[in-house]
């Protein structure tokens, strides 16, 4: 580091000092709840306060992926809360750019709706959602069962609306798919129209500035918005726990709730377990769509 | 041949081109000038169809094309930022026109390298737009125009985010590639150097109208108007309120309140009597021997740029500008004479529009 | 509006493209909410008698609404549970961590991660963390920190509910703000801050009279998304307290859970519903009105 | 042919494997058994969505025996009266047993194939050490006093009735309805079904916990906490820092037996059993229904639900349950069956089913449960008195049930 | 007087200021070019105070100001977009710098309307910044800059957001300020029209090192080397690498590759013989009757301006520009003479260092 003058030196010190120490302590604030569900998971006698383990072990792993489903509740999760994620990508990206060039009237009444939805909350909406979605399995189910006789069973599972994959998926990602839109439409805001307009004059039809050009473009943004719809769907339980019966299709949440179906004590071993690995998945998509997403909030919010 | 008829766009309420007529000849350079606003880019954005026209016609090469999308015009857009696009290499940028097409790869190559070797860009097909200098982006942008084999390309500012040198350099590029292609072009600037040096035909907008249209000279020597009188030469024409009689000599008379008197030449019964503007360039303003010209008046302002000098003279109110060859070593508060070159001398009416003395005629 | 063919194209090829999201968004939230709408003036529920023969009441929910103690208490906890944590909590915290990730620093990658991690918790998951923390008395994880400074620890979550359960969900939420802060500082260039200082401003004296002023947009926006999101939080909550003790920590959305899954008034859950969407609506029109908030 | 099953916890669907294939084999179908991984209320709110929606399994077990009669009225339970009478296993059934399967409206919808029974278990070798009587307390007044004894004499806490919201439906089910049968308004319904709750009785059994609570002679502190039984039961009983509880049969076996991870030695010599005294006398082995089994009225193969509900009813089934959850199998034959007599803990339970008396179930009684658990919250947190529960109580069911409903 | 002994500036390891002494008197007007990146604006933030100084000493009258916080050197500073508060009006914005030091309203007022009245901004005092024109930001910087009573204004690259019309309406602007004002003014541009026409005194800064300092016309004249001698003047002067030679004539005599063949005058054996570059500005070459120039070439690019003519002639590797008055009709393709002012050549050795000629002496 060059030298810096003195005065100017002492100043930036201690102002540096002073942000050193704000961020520890809020640093420490952030990461303390953390420790419990770390040391408690490597804990053969774990309890619900936090404690040093006595002996160390990976038994409570061992249990979640041997004695219990871990993998394909896993599995599920990641399956049900990515291919929602995807989606609402999709949408998002397709929706969060008309929003952002179309001059129509209803822009601003749109876009200001999908925000104040969003203080209802599902518990809300589950009934009607719920009844609405079963008469769309049963449409479905009418329409396949006919035609693939005692097969309609297990591809109802990955397309019906209730107690299958796709149902699910869509309901997730429809839950997200308000904030998302904003977050895209910020962005594409942001983002020339030059672009567009020479792939437009490059003889890009729609679909294709979309995918060439715009997607690409979009990247950062697109992260962002997909990283949060993940997490949000990710920790949702109250949606899969209605929607979901088959004991193939249950989420991470859910086998959380087995730790709570001992005949006596919860297991907290078995809990902390699960729940870093529920953790996990949504801490690496942190990691991965961290560096995109002040890109793209710097380039949407007004200064 | 591009043809626009009495054509018309509106935002909203407001009307942004207001009925504007123009003729660009096949091979034509054609540079659209104006101040901020007047409309140029509408206009190009228009031709290109990046957007609608809300009245009168587009025509290309005889076809009325106002409601043929983009990509179908034969038309090539070069932008002010270039737009390139950045996550793909230089040799994707300029045949991604071709892949949309669904050419084939060995086809595109062979294309895509044809064009880098017209624009010197051959060395540089793998990099991405990043990693490229300013006038290497041009040329990208330009390689994905042309590349197209457009009858009509449309540049819209395309030097105004490089620093001066590099502009002067890319100028020089861009004339060189235009008679290479022999394509007709569409520049938009409001940069008067850049039109003035690479224009065949120039067309001055002023707020959604044609103020004129013609050669950079005829534009430069023979304005049709004060707006284009000013707008086109620097430093800028002076124009001054003059007082026109017409004594018993049967000349025409100029007389300006600070003690500037002129006869005109041949000007004759065309020029009504009374109050008019005169225009006068910088340069056809000349230092004279003491109490020999026209005019005396007192310096204020002095630029001395080495091979000539630029002298602001007169009042605050009148300021004069007077360009002489050479480094004058005057200082403020000097006082100078001063001739007119009466034959390079214009005369506007109250509507700014030009008053013809007979040379011009 | 739109005069000639080309804009017209563009709109109907944009409305195209928005279409699968509006359609999504009609069945499965729009539809719904309407349904919710029309169960508020039934008697509904999930299971008794009014399950096998569900009445058209009329706005008798409503008339019950309003003289429900427990829901303007619910009203209120969501209210300062909003103030606390969304507009103080978590503003405060993510614009202190924004300046000062804004310096140039060590460990900024560091800091900044740990700070989002809360944010990457699931809610469940993030529960139970704060269980370990707070309840339970002495052997929970904050009685043991402080009664290492000599305070004497308290059963947090049954003597300070609200401020609990305000501390949990600012912890959770410091990274969005600071997220959105970052970005609007971001936008506030750094010639102004050279221009202050050259003018003699002091470092609060810059932070009330530049900074401040200048992130109001920013701050408006990030205020009315924070305040919407926190309305509608109920699993963190849940798994804490359930609403309680007493009513302390009935969110709203909480109350509408307790009514639709505890007691199985749909109905009544469902007017609930209705009516904190319409308090919402009002402020956040009025908000924005007010603050001419740009989008 | 296919029925599904819809259950709930590890231990239940344990015990029903062997029961599922004799079903699939008897009656050449397919069971599938549907896994509802959640705590019992929310495996009650899955399972009333789906009802009320009209998608739910063809057969479930009911976690909590209060939101039977409302299930009923809901119209979403198919009855079984005429089936169950002349299913030959019926007859062998505990008198208890059949009457709680018995709905306001004198049909029988629920399978009552296995009963919980709680008593009051206390620390015998804590009280013989500190020279406490250890006979049958006989009134109410009798077991206070018990308990401030032995908290004077120990200083170990005396007493714990299950209380407070986080119990869930515990604090009604393991708590109060063991000292409303003994009090003086013993039932909560009268003749035409309405709930009658502003009894004297229900302000005197409040008055019990509110003495517990005010006399320190209960723990408070954890009963709060996220899960309220944790820490007394399998912490401070077994180090005899509470000296007595409610417990049911399972106790022996899991929270302190040979299942426990934290067992005391020698359980049944050292922990002994009361049974609830009543208010002024008398003795209540109060059963009720442990995961009752219905039918789903809008299956579409109820005959067939209708068999193997028979066979859950089922001796073989009775002991399997019991054997993983501890409760008591309401078939007297079950004392016959081998497997039941190596239970050794929960035999003399067992015989003494025939004594038990039970709560009159009605409609409503899920609102109840959770106004009692609200109630015994706030004396939990020592915020009002008996009458002001019983206040809340009251003003709960009515807020959410409607005025009408209370009498 | 505002002075920098050997000054340093190091960003890590980087060496970006490398030993500069520069000394500007009270009222200079004094101008800081070179290429972008050179460190022009480190070195004025320097003297700002902005940014601390590694090494040597900065002494504004007689003081050393090396640890003098920013405020308190009584130096102002105008920025190159000129940040100011966007939140506050013109008046806020001008008198910021007194009410953070909680002088009372009415004093500052006073002061503000003072300030404003110089600058003609009375009627702009309840504006806000967005609500107004380049040219009036411009003067609200400027007035937040002397209200502070400055003895130095530093201005970073003022004017180079502004488009050429404004830019040289500004250039006027600030001329009279300093004129008016009287204060000592440091001025950093890469623009070098700016510097020539402004300037007292030019510094031209090149990699952190100064090239030379001096009066504009000085630099024009005499540059100390060809970094200066090719920055300073456009277009910008023409390179040629020539082989000198001392024939039996006594005259240095200077050979170009492509047959350009000059005797220089007076040099005598001050010019070693061997390579060197000659320099030569476009305005110092003339055209001459067919064959009765120094050379002869083609002409390949021909940019008429009107008022002058800049034609490009030579080869692609070797191009010559040169100057012409007037507006000249030649196409490209022709050949031209041209005859070379010799007693404005420069010669620069292999390390581009300046051969004085005689003359130059
Ligand atoms: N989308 C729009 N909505 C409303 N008005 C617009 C829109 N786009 C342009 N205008 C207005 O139309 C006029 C012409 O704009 P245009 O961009 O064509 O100007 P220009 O000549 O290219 O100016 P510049 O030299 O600044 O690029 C301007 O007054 C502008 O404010
Ligand atoms: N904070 C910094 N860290 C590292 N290097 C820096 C920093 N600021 C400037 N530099 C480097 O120092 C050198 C001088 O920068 P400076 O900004 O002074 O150039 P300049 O002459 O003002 O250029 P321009 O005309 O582009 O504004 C440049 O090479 C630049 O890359
Ligand atoms: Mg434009
Ligand atoms: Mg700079």
């Amino acid at each position: 580091m060059a030298v810096i003058s003195p005065s100017e030196n002492a100043n930036k010190t201690r102002s540096d000092l002073l942000a050193y120490a704000t961020l520890s302590l809020i640093s420490i604030f952030c990461a303390v709840p953390f420790f419990w569900v770390l040391l408690a998971s490597f804990d053969g006698n774990a309890q619900l306060f936090l404690r040093w383990p006595e002996q160390w072990s990976f038994a409570n792993y061992q249990r979640v992926f041997t004695k219990e489903d871990g993998a394909k509740w896993l599995f599920n999760s990641l399956f049900v809360v990515g291919g929602a994620t995807v989606l609402v990508m999709v949408l998002a990206g397709l929706g969060g750019y008309a929003l952002s060039r179309t001059r129509a009237w209803w822009k601003l009444p749109f876009l200001y709706a999908i925000l104040l939805i969003r203080v209802l909350p599902p518990t809300a909406l589950v009934v009607p959602l719920y009844k609405f979605l079963l008469t769309l399995n049963n449409a479905e189910g009418a329409i396949l069962r006919p035609i693939f006789g005692e097969y309609a069973r297990p591809i109802m599972r990955w397309t019906g609306f209730i107690d299958g994959y796709l149902g699910l998926i869509l309901v997730l990602a429809t839950m997200q798919l308000p904030l998302a839109l904003w977050i895209m439409k910020t962005f594409f805001d942001g983002l020339p129209r030059d672009y567009e307009e020479a792939a437009l004059m490059d003889g890009a039809t729609l679909v294709q500035r979309i995918r060439r050009v715009l997607i690409p473009l979009a990247l950062p943004g697109l992260a962002a918005a997909g990283l949060f719809a993940f997490m949000s769907a990710w920790g949702d339980f109250l949606l899969p726990l209605i929607f979901l019966s088959s004991p193939e299709l249950q989420t991470l949440p859910l086998g959380l709730f087995r730790a709570f179906l001992r005949i006596n004590e919860i297991d907290y071993g078995l809990l902390a377990a699960l729940a870093f690995i529920y953790l996990l998945p949504a801490v690496v998509a942190f990691g991965f769509a961290r560096r995109f997403l002040v890109q793209t909030f710097a380039g949407g919010v007004k200064g | 041949m591009i043809n626009l008829r009495n054509v018309r766009k509106f935002y909203g309420a407001l009307e942004v081109i207001k009925g504007v007529d123009i003729i660009v000849e096949d091979g034509e350079f054609a540079v659209f000038v104006g101040p901020s606003g007047c409309g140029k880019s509408t206009l190009l954005r228009m031709i290109a169809g990046l957007e609608g026209i809300d009245d009168g016609d587009l025509i290309l090469n005889g076809k009325r094309i106002n409601d043929v999308p983009p990509d179908k015009r034969g038309i090539a857009m070069v932008f002010q930022s270039y737009a390139l696009y950045p996550h793909m290499t230089v040799a994707e940028n300029i045949g991604f026109s071709l892949s949309l097409k669904k050419v084939p790869e060995a086809e595109i190559r062979r294309q895509v390298e044809a064009v880098a070797e017209i624009l010197q860009l051959t060395d540089y097909l793998d990099r991405r737009p990043a990693a490229l200098s300013g006038g290497q982006r041009q040329r990208v942008a330009i390689g994905r125009a042309i590349i197209k084999k457009p009858s009509l390309i449309l540049f819209d500012e395309p030097l105004s985010n490089l620093d001066s040198a590099l502009r002067v350099q890319m100028r020089a590029e861009l004339q060189r590639l235009h008679r290479e292609l022999k394509a007709t072009v569409v520049y938009v600037t409001h940069d008067q150097v850049e039109a003035m040096t690479m224009a065949d035909r120039i067309v001055v907008l002023n707020k959604g109208v044609v103020a004129q249209q013609g050669a950079p000279m005829t534009l430069y020597h023979q304005p049709d108007n004060e707006f284009v009188a000013t707008f086109i030469g620097s430093p800028k024409m002076n124009t001054i309120p003059v007082l026109i009689t017409r004594p018993s000599t049967g000349k025409t008379h100029a007389q300006s309140p600070f003690g500037l008197s002129l006869d005109l030449p041949d000007a004759g019964a065309v020029v009504p009597q009374g109050q008019a503007t005169l225009g006068i360039r910088p340069e056809h303003l000349k230092i004279a021997a003491d109490g020999q010209g026209d005019f005396s008046a007192e310096v204020f302002i002095v630029e001395r740029l080495g091979v000539e000098t630029y002298m602001t003279v007169g009042s605050q109110e009148q300021p004069i500008v007077v360009r002489a060859e050479g480094d004058i070593a005057l200082r403020p508060g000097d006082r100078v004479s001063l001739t007119a070159d009466t034959s390079a001398c214009h005369l506007f009416d109250s509507t700014g529009r030009v008053i013809r003395l007979t040379q011009a005629s | 509006m739109a005069r000639n063919v080309h804009e017209r194209r563009t709109e109907r090829q944009l409305l195209l493209i928005l279409l699968p999201s509006l359609a999504l968004l009609l069945a499965f939230v729009i539809y719904p909410a309407l349904y919710s709408v029309y169960l508020s003036f039934t008697n509904e529920a999930l299971t008794g008698a009014a399950a096998l023969r569900p009445r058209f009441v009329g706005i008798r929910n409503y008339a019950r609404l309003l003289n429900d103690a427990t829901f303007w208490n619910a009203l209120l906890v969501t209210f300062l549970f909003v103030v606390g944590s969304a507009v103080i909590g978590q503003f405060a915290l993510g614009l202190v961590t924004a300046m000062a990730l804004r310096r140039r620093i060590h460990f900024r990658r560091l800091f900044s991660s740990i700070i989002l991690l809360p944010n990457a918790a699931p809610e469940v998951v993030a529960g139970f963390m704060w269980i370990s923390m707070l309840a339970g008395g002495e052997q929970a994880t904050l009685s043991r920190i402080v009664s290492f400074f000599g305070v004497t620890p308290a059963d947090w979550l049954q003597v300070f509910p609200l401020s609990m359960i305000i501390v949990v969900n600012t912890w959770r939420g410091i990274a969005t703000a600071m997220i959105l802060l970052t970005a609007g500082l971001s936008t506030i260039p750094n010639e102004i801050y050279e221009a202050a200082r050259m003018d003699g401003a002091t470092p609060s004296q810059m932070f009330r009279r530049i900074t401040l002023p200048l992130m109001m947009p920013t701050i408006l926006l990030y205020m009315l998304i924070s305040a919407v999101s926190t309305i509608a939080v109920f699993g963190l909550v849940y798994a804490l307290t359930r609403g309680g003790p007493g009513g302390a920590t009935e969110l709203v959305s909480i109350y509408i859970y307790n009514q639709s899954f505890t007691a199985f008034q749909l109905g009544y859950g469902a007017a609930v519903a209705v009516v904190a969407l319409l308090i919402s609506l009002i402020l956040g029109v009025g908000y924005v009105r007010a603050m001419k908030v740009e989008v | 042919e296919t029925i599904r099953i819809a259950n709930h916890g590890q231990a239940g669907i344990d015990a029903m494997k062997s029961t599922v294939e004799k079903i699939e084999k008897k009656y050449g179908v397919t069971v599938e058994v549907v896994e509802y991984p959640a705590p019992d209320k929310d495996y009650l709110t899955k399972l009333l969505t789906e009802l009320g929606a009209g998608n739910a399994p063809d057969l479930f077990s009911i976690p909590t025996t209060a939101a039977v009669a409302d299930m009923v009225e809901a119209g979403y339970l198919a009855p079984v009266t005429k089936e169950i009478k002349a299913w030959d296993g019926y007859a062998n059934f505990y008198d208890v047993a059949k009457q709680l399967a018995v709905s306001p409206d004198g049909e029988t919808y629920v399978m009552p194939f296995m009963l919980g029974i709680q008593e009051i278990y206390y620390r015998k070798d804590v009280l013989d050490k500190a020279g406490i009587s250890t006979e049958q307390p006989k009134t109410w007044k009798d077991l206070l006093d018990r308990a401030a004894e032995i908290k004077k004499k120990t200083g170990a806490y005396g007493l714990l009735f299950p209380a407070g919201v986080s119990w869930g439906s515990g604090a009604f089910d393991e708590g109060f309805q063991h000292l409303i049968v003994g009090s003086k308004t013993p039932q909560l319904v009268d003749a035409d079904g309405k709930l009658d709750l502003n009894g004297e009785g229900v302000k005197d059994v409040f008055d019990v916990y509110k003495q517990l609570i005010d006399n320190d002679l209960m723990p408070t502190q954890p009963l709060l906490g996220p899960e309220p039984w944790v820490v007394p039961k399998y912490q401070m009983f077994p180090a005899g820092k509470l000296a007595a509880t409610t417990c049911g049969s399972w106790c022996y076996i899991f929270d302190w037996g040979r299942e426990s991870k934290n067992p005391i030695p020698e359980v049944t010599k050292v922990v002994g059993t009361w049974t609830v005294p009543g208010q002024s006398g008398g003795q209540y082995v109060l059963a009720n229904l442990a995961a009752p089994w219905a039918i789903n009225a809008k299956s579409a193969n109820v005959e067939l639900a209708k068999k193997a509900l028979m066979e859950i009813g089922s001796v073989e089934t009775q002991v399997s349950y019991a054997a993983r959850i501890g409760n008591i199998p309401s078939s007297k034959d079950a004392a016959k069956n081998a497997d039941f007599q190596k239970l050794t803990e929960l035999v003399p339970i067992h015989a003494a089913a025939e004594k038990g008396t039970f709560l009159k179930q009605a409609s409503g009684f899920g609102t109840v449960s959770e106004g009692v658990a609200r109630a015994t919250e706030a004396l939990l947190r020592k915020e009002t008195d008996a009458a002001g529960a019983q206040k809340i109580l009251v003003d709960y069911v009515k807020e959410t049930l409607g005025d009408d409903v209370v009498k």
